[in-house]
């Protein structure tokens, strides 16, 4: 697993560096219609996203010790910030798209599109690994620590991806 | 004349697969990157002039290196059936094998059938409207480029059976290896949306990091192949570990019972 | 490792009747008697497709429902090849990989012929331009024939038994086809000689190949006995 | 022993948070009267900031810290390589355009 956390990686910050490199050849471009986003949902975005990560970085340690029922709890809870995360990227997207800033009409939001659904893929894939991971749960015969702690380290990629993206799209000048 | 004994061994039609394999994916890079040099992709922005004149610098190349894929791409076929043996070795459902062989099967119809008509048609016939020169230019590329759904699924087949062995055929790895290969196809997607920029089908992210990741997938399906062939024992269980250097050979059942 | 066999024969002998169908398409379409020429200007192609559309599109809509007619065939080999002495099924994987492949070939060429026909009185640089299409993937698209021709070859080398399933000489037989189709995938180097696709090694020596490998394996599978009849396992 | 790993997650979460909110500070400092201005400095430490984070995230969360030391030193290492990446490929853009 962590030879895909660190390739995956790897190649999230090729993306990030031909995004980068092309906001720097068109600075003002870039920042002109980054002001269209709102900084303070990508805050909460983040937020979300962190908060998925300590219920399944809880889950993991509740799991260890043998508390499976309190393991599955965070499992779900997981599952749950993850789905707020995702709801709030949607209701973001069609507010982009309304508001005329659609992949195609613009360089910063080719970019700014393509990271959030490049993400968005990941965490939909994220979303059946921790299905995975709620069947090991429930099931006694089926808990394996170590399938436990590959569905987290997934779910924590998922998460540090998208701080990297929030930082880069929403916040850099 | 003396039988080389790599004949007698019950691994040969693994072995010749293989050899067709390599021999297969050196004459695809040859012939896209070398010859037709229709890789890395001509510029998407051209305009009617750029389009002919991107035709006439590559016209002989381009000619001679389609008509041996044409003569030699079934040979593709080779890669993906040990693939579909080297599932089948695994402790799934051969409905992954199965799926695995026919998802591919189709690929080869986008992965270089429609590039070679189309490029063909195109260097043949130099004096054509620019207009319609320019149609064919489209379509080699954006057929070749933008049609990743095949490869997408089919890796992520081959990813879950790797994750749910329980035979060792593959490292767990490369299963995720798999993943991180699905996930990089599917970017290639808005060429078709783009004719310049980061992703066009010549663009940075569209085609250089995809060729980037493809090409360390196949080096290293290839090499996983040969040591899965090394490896093999024809039972059902969990694979051996490599032999020890200097492999005794086992004549007995070379030419044993067919395999159901 | 008795499989049933039931129904092989229908398909073998279904064989004429689909070669009756083919041989009549292809004398039915007026491209091929003589080829076209890949030397003629836009105006006489368009005129052809204007003069002969009808028969252009009777023929090819022939052809193209019987596009994989050959399949029922390769799958019988493919069952024949069970029964060979391999130790794994890997050229029968091989061999399905390119069976559909090759059939889907030829059905996009009928589909660009039926293009041009469609609509006649269109610009005649389009419609040279689906006659081009049409002919490259006819005569250059061999690929998938190639390999399984070379499958099949080392399959029936490699089936080293008492009583072998099939005949060495189907192995030779099938690397000669394989040799003769070939020469077509170089057809769009030249628009004139043997080697273009109206010449006499890309067309005729190309589609003789095929009607004769078709006829040969046809008599070859329906005279060997099926796998399930001997007990070889 | 359970709880205390459960406060020290808890702290984890609450530390990545406020590092999160940090960001409206830097943002609206940045400005200039309200409109957005191009800053080295903004790009340079929002990235900084952003790959603190994801030490953390591997040291803390995905457990890192309790891993073999070759992981460890890999994970940094990869940190390090990103930062050049990033910072690198921004600067080149900003030098070529």
């Amino acid at each position: 697993m962590w030879f895909f956390v660190l390739f995956e990686s790897m190649i999230f910050t090729a993306y990030f560096g031909v995004y980068l490199y092309h906001r720097g050849q068109h600075e003002t471009a870039f920042l002109a219609a980054q002001s269209h986003l709102d900084l303070g949902l990508g805050v909460l975005d983040t937020i979300a996203l962190l908060a998925s990560s300590w219920a399944v970085a809880r889950s993991v340690q509740a799991a260890r010790s043998g508390r499976y029922d309190a393991a599955r709890r965070d499992a779900l809870l997981t599952a749950g910030f993850g789905g707020v995360f995702a709801v709030l990227k949607v209701v973001e997207w069609v507010h982009q798209v309304h508001a005329g800033n659609t992949f195609t009409s613009q360089e910063f939001f080719q970019f700014y599109f393509f990271l959030t659904a490049i993400h968005f893929i990941h965490l939909l894939i994220g979303f059946v690994v921790i299905g995975v991971l709620v069947r090991q749960l429930s099931g006694v015969e089926r808990r394996n620590q170590e399938t436990v702690e590959t569905c987290a380290t997934y779910w924590h990629t998922v998460d540090f991806l998208w701080v990297l993206i929030f930082a880069l799209v929403y916040v850099v000048r | 004349m003396r039988r080389p004994t790599w004949l007698d061994s019950p691994k040969r039609e693994l072995w010749l697969a293989w050899g067709a394999t390599v021999g297969f994916y050196n004459l695809y890079a040859v012939v896209f990157f070398l010859i037709t040099r229709t890789q890395p992709p001509g510029q998407p922005s051209y305009g009617d002039a750029g389009v002919v004149s991107w035709f006439a610098s590559h016209h002989d190349g381009l000619l001679v290196g389609m008509a041996f894929i044409f003569a030699l791409g079934g040979l593709s076929s080779t890669s993906l059936a040990l693939i579909t043996y080297s599932i089948r070795r695994m402790s799934v459902s051969r409905a992954y094998a199965y799926a695995y062989l026919l998802v591919y099967a189709v690929a080869a119809i986008p992965g270089f059938l429609f590039i070679c008509v189309a490029m063909t048609a195109g260097a043949m016939r130099p004096d054509r409207s620019p207009e319609l020169q320019r149609w064919l230019y489209d379509l080699g590329f954006l057929s070749f480029s933008g049609t990743m759904g095949v490869f997408l699924i089919g890796s992520l087949v081959w990813m879950t059976a790797i994750l749910l062995d329980k035979n060792r055929v593959f490292p767990k790895w490369f299963g995720y290896l798999n993943l991180c290969n699905a996930l990089t196809e599917v970017v290639v997607a808005p060429a078709w949306f783009f004719d310049r920029g980061a992703f066009a089908w010549n663009g940075l992210v569209a085609w250089w990091i995809n060729v980037f990741v493809f090409g360390i997938y196949t080096g290293v399906f290839i090499t996983l192949l040969r040591s899965m062939i090394r490896r093999e024992d024809f039972g059902t269980g969990p694979l051996p570990d490599l032999p020890p250097r200097k492999p005794r050979r086992s004549p007995e059942n070379a030419v044993a019972t067919a395999a159901s | 490792m008795t499989r049933p066999t039931a129904g092989e024969s229908i398909i073998v002998t279904s064989l004429p009747m689909i070669a009756v169908i083919w041989i009549a398409a292809f004398f039915v379409f007026p491209g091929f008697l003589p080829p076209l020429s890949p030397r003629a200007p836009s105006n006489e192609i368009a005129t052809f497709y204007r003069e002969h559309a009808a028969r252009v599109r009777y023929s090819m809509v022939l052809l193209n429902w019987f596009s994989v007619a050959l399949i029922p065939l390769l799958m019988v080999i493919v069952e024949r090849m069970r029964a060979m002495a391999h130790r794994t099924p890997v050229l029968r994987y091989c061999t399905l990989g390119v069976a559909a492949a090759a059939p889907i070939v030829f059905l996009t060429a009928t589909v660009f012929w039926l293009l041009a026909a469609f609509r006649p009185d269109r610009a005649p640089d389009l419609t040279q331009l689906f006659n081009d299409l049409a002919w490259i993937t006819f005569t250059c698209g061999v690929p998938f024939l190639v390999a399984q021709c070379l499958f099949l070859a080392g399959a029936v080398y490699l089936d080293q038994q008492a009583r072998p399933v099939f005949p060495r000489w189907v192995a030779h037989f099938n690397l000669l086809v394989a040799a003769a189709l070939i020469p077509a995938a170089f057809a769009g180097l030249t628009k004139t000689g043997a080697f273009a696709w109206d010449g006499v090694v890309s067309f005729w020596v190309k589609n003789a190949a095929i009607a004769i490998w078709i006829v040969v394996m046809a008599v070859v599978v329906g005279r060997t006995k099926p796998a399930g009849a001997e007990a070889t396992a | 022993m359970f709880s205390t790993l459960n406060k020290r997650l808890l702290v984890v979460w609450v530390v990545l948070s406020a590092i999160t909110v940090a960001y409206l500070w830097i943002d609206h400092s940045a400005d200039d009267n309200g409109a957005a201005r191009a800053s080295t400095a903004v790009t340079l430490s929002a990235i900084l900031l952003a790959l603190v984070k994801v030490r953390i995230i591997m040291r803390e969360f995905m457990e890192v810290r309790d891993a073999p030391r070759r992981l460890c030193w890999l994970t940094d290492l990869w940190v390090a390589l990103m930062a050049v990446g990033l910072i690198g490929m921004y600067l080149v853009g900003k030098a070529a355009a």
